[in-house]
């Protein structure tokens, strides 16, 4: 994304502000995997990993991977205490069923209304949807760390997705290197804004109308 | 033991949890790996009106058995009532509804409800009334089938041999039967156990219902009844 | 069924030789739990339950049996070398995608084209399909052991079945205590004959035409 | 080792099972699972055209992206093929042809086929090209689904870390994900196995795969690629 690792870390960071105790949560890849870093010891979580793992841990050291413990990506990792395995079937049945508490993702757009578009780029990306559409449509609460804009400085919440949709009205939130905000049945709501931006910069930077809570974090 | 997500409860505590009218699911065969801790808390709690959904209607003295023959069921989804006479005599005097579904499309049912599926398509028992009932059909390549829909509940009660506090369950032997598809179909899951082992010591691929789908754990008083062969 | 246990272990006997080496085989209630008796040393079959077990044995000894280990009747059996437990949906799922080799059942009545009545008697006895439906639509092999008359005299293969169909056309053997009868495309042939029984006696009893095997067996 | 149900095979006779033109599915997730020696029997014998079904196209080097790189196959039905530049090029150059199915419903479909259901019923990706394709749909209680049909192979080609002589299979951690699926969904299932146990030394309550649904089983040569993180 281009983005500093310390920038990385406060997106994570705030994202793991949303987890709390006995939460059973999917990370997608990039800047959604560090957020594990940034739970206060002692919280009660399981991740969920959409190849059957239940209660993912950190990566190994290097030299210590097992081939056959891997997540999702196929990138090795641990697990914790009281962690299981299942079938895809049954990995997936935990995300319909509505057991799977949150999933924080990347994403290419968003809509204010929470629609979300981060699977392919006609003409360009067609890789499939993977697991992206059940977890966007199901998960009971679904977080989107994203830059403000892409690299070319064109707002990436927009008011209308230009991109296939992977699912509509699914997004709850949205977490940039700017600001935070939620989305609700009254429509995209600023509630944080990461020091030092302003609100009139992350209006300029924003493809959509807002509304601006009534107290604003600001976070530094 | 620790008790670190909070599941582990006792039997009056998960009583606080059912209401007259409910939907419950049961896992079990036969009575075999019916929770039958669970099971007297029902009756004593005098819980009634219940739709109870599972295998069979156990025996007249064994697992759900029990519920059914005290007349507290207002209906039943099962594949058989054959082994309770008294479930047969209540369905012929009006006081208790049965729906039948074949026993694996029952079992898929369950699943189906488990796993967020909102139906299945079946061909079992295309040509016979008490199958299809009212149900609605489906074309797929030229050939009907049935549409059998997804089955979940207010409430689903299990019965496994081992938990860890998060709620992992290992079954015993043909005790698995159904309840590890019923412990996924429940809005709320009780999994009655015979025994709570520390976290950690349950091996991660042994464990058959992970224990996302497990909301509370009760230890079990054991089996209270005399097994029909007995 | 009313018979006598020779008469009975004699039925048992035949189907069994039906049974070759390395199927899976599911057996109903009555006579059917007989057939393992008759099986030669060392024929490697597989017992199927519908509840979940893959590699039944025999009961157990009075005292030692497990009220956690019971067939899909209920009561106690045992285990071989090489069992397995599943759940109920993978114990039918062997059934429906083929994998089990034979059924053998009772039945009420058995038509001629091989349809199936073993479930209900309507105003007497409705108590339910259980698993027989799947069985009898899927096992690759159906075997039905049965009286060839009723209590009261009345054949108990007919023309067409009286009672409420289980399964049409799924019956592909009939072994009662007079005849063996094969159900092909051409319709029932007797291929066996149980001494002392004539062909005659045979077609007294049975409600519907039949055609002889060219070899019939006489088995004494 | 005892070959009691003459299942144990050597590569060499498994791989007189296939031909071209086949419908294979295999096991794995990300190469992850996916049996590397039958993986290059098919490469070394030349089987082409083929129809491979599975969760993903494996990484260019790892999985069954060493059969789709080397373009044998004709046509791939998968849940995405990202990690795999060169199938999506393939894809690009309509030299092979590719299905998308959401994950999670792509792994029912793998087990309708397997216990003999003819579709699921979905409303994962309802309003999505791709997802819908020309696929029918169902009404039940007012609300539209995707009718996902069931999906079977020729082969179904798995990897475990223990098999029995009658093919009862345990897998090892992640590495099961969607093998146990793909096992009961071919016409004729092979195991390759990391290790061959004697029968009855597989604690039965802990075989994630029972034999039934395996016809062969053939010792594994062991990973021969390297990883994506290596």
């Amino acid at each position: 994304m281009g983005m500093g690792v310390e920038i990385r870390n406060r997106i994570a960071k705030r994202a793991a502000e949303e987890i709390k105790n006995g939460m059973i949560v999917n990370l997608g890849i990039g800047i959604p995997s560090l957020v594990p870093n940034h739970l206060p010891a002692g919280t009660n979580v399981m991740f969920h990993a959409e190849n059957g793992i239940t209660g993912m841990g950190p990566s190994p050291e290097k030299g210590k991977e097992d081939e056959n413990l891997c997540n999702a990506g196929g990138f090795p990792v641990s697990i914790v205490k009281g962690a299981s395995y299942c079938d895809s079937t049954i990995a997936f049945g935990m995300i319909r069923r509505g057991r799977v508490d949150m999933t924080i993702l990347g994403s290419l757009e968003v809509s204010g209304k929470g629609d979300l578009a981060n699977w392919i780029v006609p003409g360009k990306k067609v890789p499939g949807m993977g697991g992206a559409m059940e977890l966007a449509q199901k998960a009971r609460k679904v977080i989107v760390l994203m830059n403000q804009t892409d690299k070319y400085g064109n707002p990436k919440i927009v008011d209308e997705c230009t991109l296939p949709l992977t699912s509509a009205r699914c997004v709850n939130m949205i977490i940039t290197e700017m600001a935070v905000f939620q989305i609700s049945a009254h429509g995209l709501i600023l509630t944080d804004l990461f020091a030092p931006h302003s609100i009139n910069e992350v209006r300029a930077k924003t493809g959509c109308s807002f509304t601006i809570a009534e107290n604003v974090r600001v976070i530094n | 033991m620790e008790n670190t997500f909070n599941k582990i409860i006792e039997l009056d505590d998960a009583m606080k949890h059912f209401r007259d009218g409910m939907i419950i699911m049961f896992g079990g065969f036969g009575g075999i790996g019916t929770p039958p801790s669970l099971i007297d808390g029902i009756l004593d709690n005098g819980f009634k009106d219940l739709t109870l959904i599972g295998n069979d209607s156990g025996f007249p003295h064994i697992g759900i058995g029990k519920v059914v023959s005290r007349g507290r069921a207002k209906k039943m989804i099962a594949s058989h009532i054959g082994s309770n006479p008294v479930a047969g005599q209540l369905m012929t005097d009006g006081k208790m509804e049965v729906e039948f579904s074949p026993q694996g499309i029952l079992a898929e049912r369950i699943r189906a409800g488990g796993v967020g599926i909102p139906a299945i398509l079946s061909d079992i028992g295309l040509d016979n009334d008490i199958v299809t009932g009212n149900k609605q059909t489906c074309s797929v390549g030229g050939k009907k089938y049935l549409v059998e829909t997804a089955l979940t509940a207010d409430i689903s009660i299990v019965f496994a041999k081992k938990a860890d506090p998060y709620g992992n369950l290992i079954f015993d032997k043909s005790a698995r039967n159904t309840n590890p598809l019923v412990a996924m179909a429940g809005d709320m899951t009780i999994a009655e156990v015979e025994e709570i082992v520390p976290l950690g010591s349950l091996d991660p691929d042994e464990i058959i219902t992970p224990g996302v789908f497990v909301n509370y754990i009760v230890p079990s008083k054991g089996v209270n009844w005399k097994w029909a062969w007995e």
